[in-house]
């Protein structure tokens, strides 16, 4: 072997054993902590730091995870059951049953019950409408159709019908992350639990004023006259502020307090058309097919 | 096998083995490699030789000597021989004065002391300016000249070197390094 | 003088990104923020002087003396990311935010060809130690330099509408080759 | 009431300025000296500013309307000035097909790529200026020789602009005072009668322009006279130490492109900084670029670069060098 | 000639009512009295449906300290407490009457006499003016008695009347400095004594060369009181502009004309408080101007509080086919109304009617950083990037860089080239910093 | 994964310069003509395929703390000896692509690759990573001296065909940074659209 090689090693091979060896030292000395878990979790998160899990992003909430004694109240609305599930795999715990949500849009103010009382002439933006003054119609409550939510929705699951001027939300798409909910300033849109064929009844009116000038406002407000809490069996509509509500926790989709609205102020989706013996209102609409 | 943990012991022993292994491929690679690639930077050196002085037939660069230019520094020369009789001289020569400074040429000289050749070495000039001074149009303008009888000038300073292009700076350096490679052999007294 | 000369140089006429074309990795990716740019640009420049002075020393006093340099590229890289090891370890016991915010980047300096390509490049420009320390303190300044530019144009950029298939790396390369060009004025104010 | 009340937020009346208006009052502005390149060069001044604005025009339409299909822009005129200020960058002989790429370059690479109008950071037509420079080094430094409206077009007479002459006797250690018998006495120069870009050389009209810009509130005299005091200063010191090897302050700003570019490029709004102290600062900064670049740089003329080089550091100047605020300073009294 | 030295805009003045003479309008057959006619809480309401009240009358008090009393601005009945939406926009409690005959309080001095004499300690004026319901007739509303109490370690030096009058079309502070001149200047003296101080200012813009002659001339009867003329520029008559222009005081960022010595009212506000201690009028009628390019006969108003702008308008000749926008206030800070049946109030210092030609705005189209929007700024912030920030959610950064110190004024918008609605996000960024603030806060 | 697939994602879909945008300094350096480009990009492979091998063999041998030293030491043993025997055979290559030659050693794909692939994953696996990676990026940096010698030049692998020059700027610094930023520009669009 020639005396190049010799060196050649000798030179590596110290160079290499002080490097580890010092490092080694420095190591032991300076060492932080971090869990690796953190990284594993991470990883299965979907990654769209949407922040529907109210954390700041999915590196936040893969850490909140990980330092979570239980899972209760935590979700990520996007990932779902399946993520939660792996996630408490990983973690050794139990994932909560979390029950599916979707959006919904409480308003149903077409122009054509609605009518318009002024021009609003400036951006084209919610917050910036819902600052100025009551909106364009007389509805206070009301969509202002200018599309924050729409924006928001990091998922493309919402879209502005151009017919409605209302948002419209795909059920599909949803993963109920909630940003429509927080960028709306009339807090028109509710996550309601998703039922079996996403079928949903609720009201979809968010007008607080006594009937007169609700109705007055809009042909199809909720004017607060108790039918439809009169007539579901389960406890599951109340009416507060001149406002019916339907709780999608109890309702059990049965469709009676639609009938009843005067004002079919309560809509129906996804439902099978009702014997023609029953008296159908005017809002059985069904919307949201394929989009 | 089961991965190997972080305790010193490892980590040394881990680190000096591979260390250990590279450094003999290396040093053997090395070794392989020695010959050819002293070989190959001579290649190059006469290939540029070869390109501006006469056929020779012996090793130019065995035989290279300084010559001083008597501005304080010496250009490097090299005689090409034909079996023992010298058929030209190859001379590195530079300048300061290029568009973007410093430039190296190899200037090859018949034994009368007309240009036999010139080629660039290295370079930093304007690409499509400067540049222009490494091809043959431009070059091949001194085949043939002697120093010596007319001293080599672009035309705007009454010479009669066709300068290139929006490159007069460029030009006018080219003649200075060849200019001065003629002026050490002429004062080494060798042409 | 000289070291002037070497600072002008090395921040503006070869420029490390924009004309040398090292460190770009981290050019473009470090580049979203100021505020990061700075912190990177301090650790650039610390790592960089230091592996400069580190390499220096075992080129002149270990790979000359032993008759490997052929071994520079393997002993270099191996100081580099020991250093970089280092500082990374100690920056995170000491200052916690200046990890953060420097985060990923540590180990990215460890694969910056800029701190090997100037341990190179000094090596090759025949450097003494003092000039090589001026030296490669000034390419991190040029390295900075660059970078907060393009860091300030970025966050303005932040702030508009760049078209949906322009953003991030590739609106950063053409700013870059933009830079480049304007950096283009300064050739020739050294030779 | 017929038909419904307009809402909106106050304030309820608009100024009459418009992003179009305030081009067009620069095209105005630009106008004079137009003619008077018109007047040295001939119709190839025509040719170039022709095909110059009529491919920036033409580019901006093209990618708005199939890149971006977006609702088109090229009527706001910046374009338009784009392609202007692009030609008076250029010599009155340069190649068609030379042009056409440069105009692309300007509006393509260094506008539209950013997004178009207001986002771009790089002075549009430097970028295309200055690409074309290092990319035909040669068609752009041959500078035909004013000779009036007779000049032809590709069989001009060229020969070296003042700047040109000047670096190249300085390098070969000519003094400076032998150099300038060389080169046209100030007055001509101020009119214009020189070698040079085609909308560069007459200071004259340059100038009769930028008080239409002053008197139309268009720009602020910030920029400008910043960079046209620093030049002066700069350059002048070094010719008072040494009046042999540095031409004179008056020589340095007739000559080449400072009028026009401290009065017309760089006051470009979207690539300038947006506030007095700021302006004065990069007004500065150009100055110092440019008389560095000409008095030790390869390249003649600097004014191009400096401007595009104050530009990158735009940014870092609009977020750092703030105006002060209204009862900001005491804040904490 | 005086003027603030930061940026300013100076749109057409428009002032096509500056000839006409004040009249009194007709008392309208109703009325709905909002009872928030102020800055502060709404006051309580005091009557009920049914109740026979008269001119004068107080119908609702103050609650709180920033709070101001209303009073009936008709004789009648009340015919209901409800929901009326005013100049705000948004829905308000107001109190409708049904008019009969005009019957003012007894005690309301309603001779044209003009008392010069004050025959009241500080504190009692003060008092009058709470009483009085006295709120800043120039825009804020105010509760003037809140701004007359000067509280314990600070002190004023000099009282600021602000007569500038700056936005475009608008004559009200101009014709009653013309035609109340000298129950100005006594209003003037009044506030004076409350404030304690020897030394007003008036600050008067130059395109009201007759209202300056006119109060020169008769100010020599009343010591301490110097008129002042200053160079056309809005917005001259945001206070913090106008102490700057005339005491060159810079009032600091977030802090109050106080803490620089001064005091500034409004010339309207002078006058109120002229009859409401000297003649023991509250505060129930203001001058309002009605005004419109295409308006049939423009003009100045004593308007009762109340008085529907519809009414209003009927008088000066109806409604005008092609009207596209009527705002509330002037053109650069007022509010434009949905409505024509919004109450004239007490901040209500003018209606003006925009053609449909002019009404709309243009579209927006990208900023060219043109930098006039920083350049006009009265504040010099930086419109431009206030209005991107917000736009983009970073609120933070807004503040940091003076988002809340804007006063909506509204000038960057007016002169921006690109048409960006700058005021309108820069609100939006404004009310949700402070939305922050408040979690921050309660955090 | 199938192998072939793990073969071809280096070409576009995590193409290491144009997608994942690493090594990108030789990328821009040595790109002034297409057959430059593809030497640089061939001894990149080389390396990356030797280390790959290597590394993967020895992964499990190698301890946490002194994995990237390790990594480092190995991949620039195949960086030297791609540099000696360059330097002897093909010196006028050797030449041109300079200091980016010892640089290979830090370009992020080498370590990145060998971080994230080749100590995970079996031997062949990862021999075949490093090729398909190594080629994809030998690829990417002809096409981009392709592109930037037909703009530059007027050529194409060193044949010139048009008379005049080019466009200059495209063989100099500024016309590599603008090249590359439209070229990853495109990939991402065709990336896109191909989903
Ligand atoms: C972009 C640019 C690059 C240049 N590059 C060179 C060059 O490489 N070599 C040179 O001699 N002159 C170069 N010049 C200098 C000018 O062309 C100079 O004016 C020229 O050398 C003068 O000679 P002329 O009489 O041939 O036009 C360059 C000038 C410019 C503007
Ligand atoms: C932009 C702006 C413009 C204003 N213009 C006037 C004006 O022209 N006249 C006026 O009396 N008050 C004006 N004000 C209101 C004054 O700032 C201040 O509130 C008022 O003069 C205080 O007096 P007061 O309390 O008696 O109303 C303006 C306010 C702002 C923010
Ligand atoms: C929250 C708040 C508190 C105020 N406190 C006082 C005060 O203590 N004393 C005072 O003289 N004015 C006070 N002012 C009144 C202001 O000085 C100013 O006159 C009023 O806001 C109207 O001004 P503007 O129309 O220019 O906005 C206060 C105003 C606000 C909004
Ligand atoms: C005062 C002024 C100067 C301008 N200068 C230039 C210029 O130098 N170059 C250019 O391309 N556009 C110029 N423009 C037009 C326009 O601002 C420019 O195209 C934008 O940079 C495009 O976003 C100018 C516009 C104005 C109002
Ligand atoms: S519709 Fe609303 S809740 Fe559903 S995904 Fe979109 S933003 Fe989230
Ligand atoms: S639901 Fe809310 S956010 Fe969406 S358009 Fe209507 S008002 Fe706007
Ligand atoms: S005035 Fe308008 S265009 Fe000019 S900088 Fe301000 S926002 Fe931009
Ligand atoms: S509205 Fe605000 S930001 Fe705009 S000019 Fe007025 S004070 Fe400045
Ligand atoms: S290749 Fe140079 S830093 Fe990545």
């Amino acid at each position: 072997m020639s005396h190049i090689i010799i060196i050649t090693i000798l030179s590596l091979g110290v160079l290499a054993l002080l490097a580890a060896i010092i490092l080694y030292f420095i190591a032991q000395k300076f060492k932080v902590y971090e869990d690796p878990r953190i990284d594993e979790i991470q990883a299965i998160l979907p990654g769209a730091n949407c922040g529907g899990c109210g954390f700041a992003g999915c590196r936040a909430f893969a850490e909140a995870l990980v330092r979570a004694e239980s899972f209760d109240g935590l979700n990520c609305p996007p990932g779902g059951a399946d993520v939660m599930a792996e996630a408490a795999r990983l973690l050794g715990k139990e994932a909560p049953e979390v029950d599916p949500l979707v959006a919904v849009l409480k308003c149903n103010g077409r122009p054509e019950y609605r009518p318009l009382t002024s021009f609003y002439d400036g951006v084209p933006d919610c917050r910036i409408a819902h600052s100025l003054y009551l909106g364009e119609t007389d509805c206070s409550y009301g969509c202002l159709g200018k599309g924050d939510c729409v924006r928001a929705c990091p998922f493309d699951a919402m879209y502005m019908n151009s017919e409605t001027g209302l948002p419209e939300i795909i059920d599909d798409k949803c993963v109920a992350c909630g940003n429509c909910v927080k960028a709306c300033p009339r807090n028109l849109i509710e996550l309601r639990k998703k039922a079996r064929k996403d079928r949903k009844i609720y009201v979809a009116c968010s007008n607080c004023d006594r009937g007169g000038p609700a109705r007055r406002a809009c042909r199809v407000a909720c004017i607060a006259c108790m039918k439809c809490v009169k007539v579901c069996k389960f406890d599951a509509i109340t009416v507060e502020n001149y406002l019916a509500y339907i709780d999608s926790f109890k309702c059990t989709l049965c469709r009676k307090c639609v009938a009843e609205c005067p004002t079919g102020s309560i809509l129906e989706f996804n439902f099978p058309p009702r014997k023609p013996a029953a008296e159908v209102t005017s809002q059985t609409i069904k919307v949201n097919p394929e989009v | 096998m089961a991965k190997s943990e972080s305790t010193l012991k490892n980590m040394m022993l881990a680190l000096t083995l591979i260390a250990t292994v590279s450094a003999a491929g290396l040093g053997f690679v090395y070794e392989l490699t020695k010959e050819p690639i002293a070989l190959s930077v001579l290649n190059k050196k006469l290939n540029a030789i070869r390109e501006v002085v006469p056929e020779f037939t012996n090793n130019p660069d065995d035989e290279m000597f300084r010559l001083a230019t008597g501005e304080g520094d010496s250009l490097e020369v090299y005689p090409a021989k034909n079996n023992g009789e010298i058929v030209g001289y190859a001379v590195n020569t530079y300048t300061n004065n290029g568009f973007s400074g410093y430039f190296s040429v190899m200037a090859g000289f018949r034994p009368d002391g007309s240009i036999s050749g010139i080629s660039v070495l290295e370079h930093k000039e304007t690409p499509g300016l400067g540049t222009k001074m490494a091809e043959p149009g431009f070059r091949n303008q001194f085949t043939g000249r002697n120093p010596g009888e007319s001293i080599l000038k672009v035309r705007k300073d009454g010479g009669e070197i066709d300068a290139i292009t929006a490159a007069t700076i460029s030009s006018r350096a080219f003649c200075e390094a060849v200019q001065r490679a003629y002026n050490t052999l002429e004062k080494g007294g060798l042409k | 003088m000289e070291y002037i000369l070497i600072i002008i140089s090395a921040i503006f006429i070869n420029n490390i990104v924009l004309a040398q074309f090292l460190g770009v990795c981290p050019f473009l990716g470090v580049s979203s923020k100021v505020n990061t740019a700075v912190g990177m640009t301090g650790a650039v420049t610390f790592v960089m002087v230091l592996a400069t002075m580190s390499t220096y020393l075992i080129q002149t006093y270990v790979l000359e003396k032993l008759g490997i340099a052929f071994m520079q590229t393997i002993t270099y890289i191996l100081v580099i990311a020991f250093l970089v090891q280092i500082v990374e370890i100690i920056l995170k016991k000491i200052s916690q935010p200046l990890y953060q915010a420097l985060g990923i980047f540590l180990p990215l300096i460890t694969t910056n060809c800029a701190v090997l390509g100037v341990a190179i490049l000094v090596i090759k420009n025949n450097y003494n130690l003092l000039e090589s320390v001026v030296y490669s303190a000034a390419t991190a300044t040029g390295f900075g330099l660059a970078l907060l530019i393009l860091a300030g144009i970025r966050e303005q950029l932040d702030l508009v509408n760049v078209p949906e298939g322009m953003k991030g790396v590739p609106v950063s390369l053409v700013t870059a080759g933009i830079l480049a060009l304007a950096f283009m004025g300064f050739t020739g104010i050294i030779r | 009431m017929s038909n419904l009340l307009k809402v909106s937020l106050s304030p309820h009346i608009h100024g009459k300025e418009t992003t179009r208006k305030l081009m067009h009052g620069v095209i105005i502005a630009l106008m004079p000296a137009f003619l008077a390149s018109v007047f040295f060069f001939g119709y190839g001044a025509i040719i170039v500013t022709t095909v110059s604005v009529a491919s920036c025009v033409l580019f901006e339409y093209l990618i708005v309307r199939f890149v971006f299909k977006k609702t088109l822009t090229i009527n706001d005129g910046s374009a338009f000035l784009t392609g202007l200020l692009l030609a008076f960058n250029l010599p009155s002989n340069i190649p068609v097909l030379i042009i056409v790429i440069g105009s692309f370059v300007s509006i393509a690479v260094a506008k539209m790529t950013f997004g178009g109008l207001g986002n771009n950071p790089f002075n549009p037509a430097l970028v295309g200026r200055v690409f074309m420079l290092i990319s035909f080094p040669v068609q752009m430094t041959s500078w035909p020789v004013p000779a009036g409206f007779q000049t032809g077009y590709s069989d001009a007479v060229t020969g070296a602009t003042p700047l040109a002459i000047i670096k190249e006797g300085i390098k070969n250690g000519e003094p400076v005072s032998q150099l300038m018998s060389q080169i046209p006495p100030p007055s001509q120069m101020f009119l214009g009668d020189i070698g040079g870009s085609m909308g560069e050389v007459s200071a004259f009209f340059l100038i009769l322009g930028f008080i239409w810009l002053l008197y139309k509130k268009i720009i602020t005299w910030h920029i400008p006279l910043s960079i046209i005091l620093t030049i002066i200063v700069f350059t002048g010191t070094f010719w008072l130490i040494n009046p042999e090897k540095y031409a004179d302050p008056l020589f340095h700003i007739l000559a080449g492109g400072v009028l026009l570019g401290a009065i017309y490029m760089a006051t470009d709004y979207v690539t300038s900084p947006m506030n007095p102290k700021a302006m004065l600062i990069y007004g500065c900064g150009i100055g110092v670029l440019t008389s560095v670049i000409r008095i030790w740089g390869a390249y003649p003329e600097g004014v191009s670069f400096a401007i595009l080089i104050m530009n990158a550091f735009v940014p870092l100047m609009n977020r750092y060098i703030k105006p002060k605020r209204f009862g900001e300073e005491i804040k904490n009294g | 000639m005086k003027t603030f030295p930061l940026g300013g805009v100076h749109p057409p003045e428009n002032k096509l009512t500056a000839g006409i003479p004040i009249r009194y309008l007709p008392i309208p057959p109703s009325v709905a009295i909002p009872v928030t006619q102020h800055i502060g809480s709404p006051s309580e309401i005091l009557v009920k449906k049914g109740d026979m009240v008269k001119t004068g009358q107080i119908i609702a008090a103050s609650k709180g300290f920033v709070s101001a009393n209303i009073h009936s601005s008709v004789t009648g009945v009340v015919n209901k407490t409800d929901s009326v939406i005013d100049a705000s926009g948004f829905r308000q409690t107001a109190v409708f009457i049904d008019t009969t005959e005009d019957e003012w309080l007894e005690t309301i001095d309603r001779s044209s006499e003009i008392i010069t004499e004050i025959k009241y300690s500080p504190e009692e004026i003060i008092d009058k003016c709470l009483e009085s319901g006295i709120v800043g007739l120039g825009g804020a509303t105010f509760p003037s008695h809140v701004k007359l109490s000067i509280p314990r370690g600070k002190r004023c030096d000099v009282l600021i009347i602000n007569g500038v009058e700056c936005e475009p079309y608008l004559t009200s502070d101009h014709r009653l400095m013309l035609e109340r001149s000298e129950e100005i200047l006594v209003g003037i003296t009044i506030l004076m004594k409350a404030l304690r101080v020897t030394q007003a200012m008036i600050g008067i813009e130059n395109n009201k060369k007759d209202a300056i002659a006119r109060l020169t001339g008769l100010s020599g009867k009343f010591p301490g009181i110097s008129i002042h003329g200053l160079k056309v520029k809005y917005p001259q008559g945001a206070e913090k502009q106008l102490i700057k222009a005339l005491i060159k005081r810079e009032v600091p960022s977030g802090r109050l004309p106080l803490d620089v010595n001064t005091v500034v009212h409004n010339v309207g506000t002078a006058f109120a408080v002229y009859e409401a201690v000297q003649k023991n009028k509250p505060l129930f009628e203001r001058v309002v101007t009605i005004t419109g390019k295409s308006l049939a006969s423009p003009g100045n108003y004593f308007v009762r509080t109340g008085t529907s702008v519809r009414y209003l308008i009927e008088a000066a000749g109806g409604v005008p086919e092609n009207t596209g926008k009527i705002i509330s206030g002037g053109p650069m800070m007022g509010k434009a109304v949905s409505n024509a049946d919004v109450p004239v109030v007490k901040g209500t210092s003018g209606i003006v009617l925009i053609p449909e030609e002019e009404s709309s705005r243009s579209e927006m189209t990208p900023c060219i950083r043109c930098a006039k929007c920083v350049s006009v700024c009265p504040l010099n912030l930086e419109p431009y990037l206030l209005m991107t920030l917000s736009e983009k959610g970073e609120f933070e950064r807004a503040v940091a860089e003076g988002i809340t110190d804007c006063m909506e004024c509204g000038s960057c918008s007016y002169c921006c080239p690109a048409h960006r609605p700058l005021l309108d996000y820069i609100r939006l960024g404004k009310s949700l910093a402070a939305k922050m603030a408040r979690k921050q806060m309660v955090k | 994964m199938s192998q072939l697939q793990n073969f071809t994602k280096g070409f576009i879909r995590e193409n290491p310069l144009l997608v994942l945008v690493l090594g990108t300094c030789p990328a821009l350096a040595t790109t002034t003509s297409s057959l430059n480009g593809m030497g640089m990009g061939i001894a990149t492979t080389f390396v990356l395929i030797c280390s790959n091998v290597v590394i993967s063999l020895l992964s499990d041998l190698i301890p946490d703390k002194v994995r990237i030293p390790a990594f480092i030491v190995i991949i620039a043993s195949f960086v030297t000896i791609v540099d000696l025997i360059m330097q002897a055979f093909v010196p006028d290559l050797y030449q041109a692509l300079g200091i980016f030659i010892p640089l290979i050693v830090v370009n992020c794909i080498v370590l990145g690759r060998a971080e994230a692939f080749a100590s995970k994953n079996k031997t062949l696996t990862s021999l075949i990573d490093g090729a398909g990676m190594g080629l994809g990026f030998t690829m990417a940096l002809g096409l981009l001296g392709a592109m930037r010698e037909i703009l530059g030049e007027g050529a194409i692998f060193g044949y010139k065909f048009i008379k005049s020059d080019g466009i200059l700027v495209f063989i100099l610094a500024p016309g590599a940074f603008i090249a590359l930023g439209y070229v990853i520009a495109l990939v991402n669009k065709i990336r896109k659209t191909s989903k």
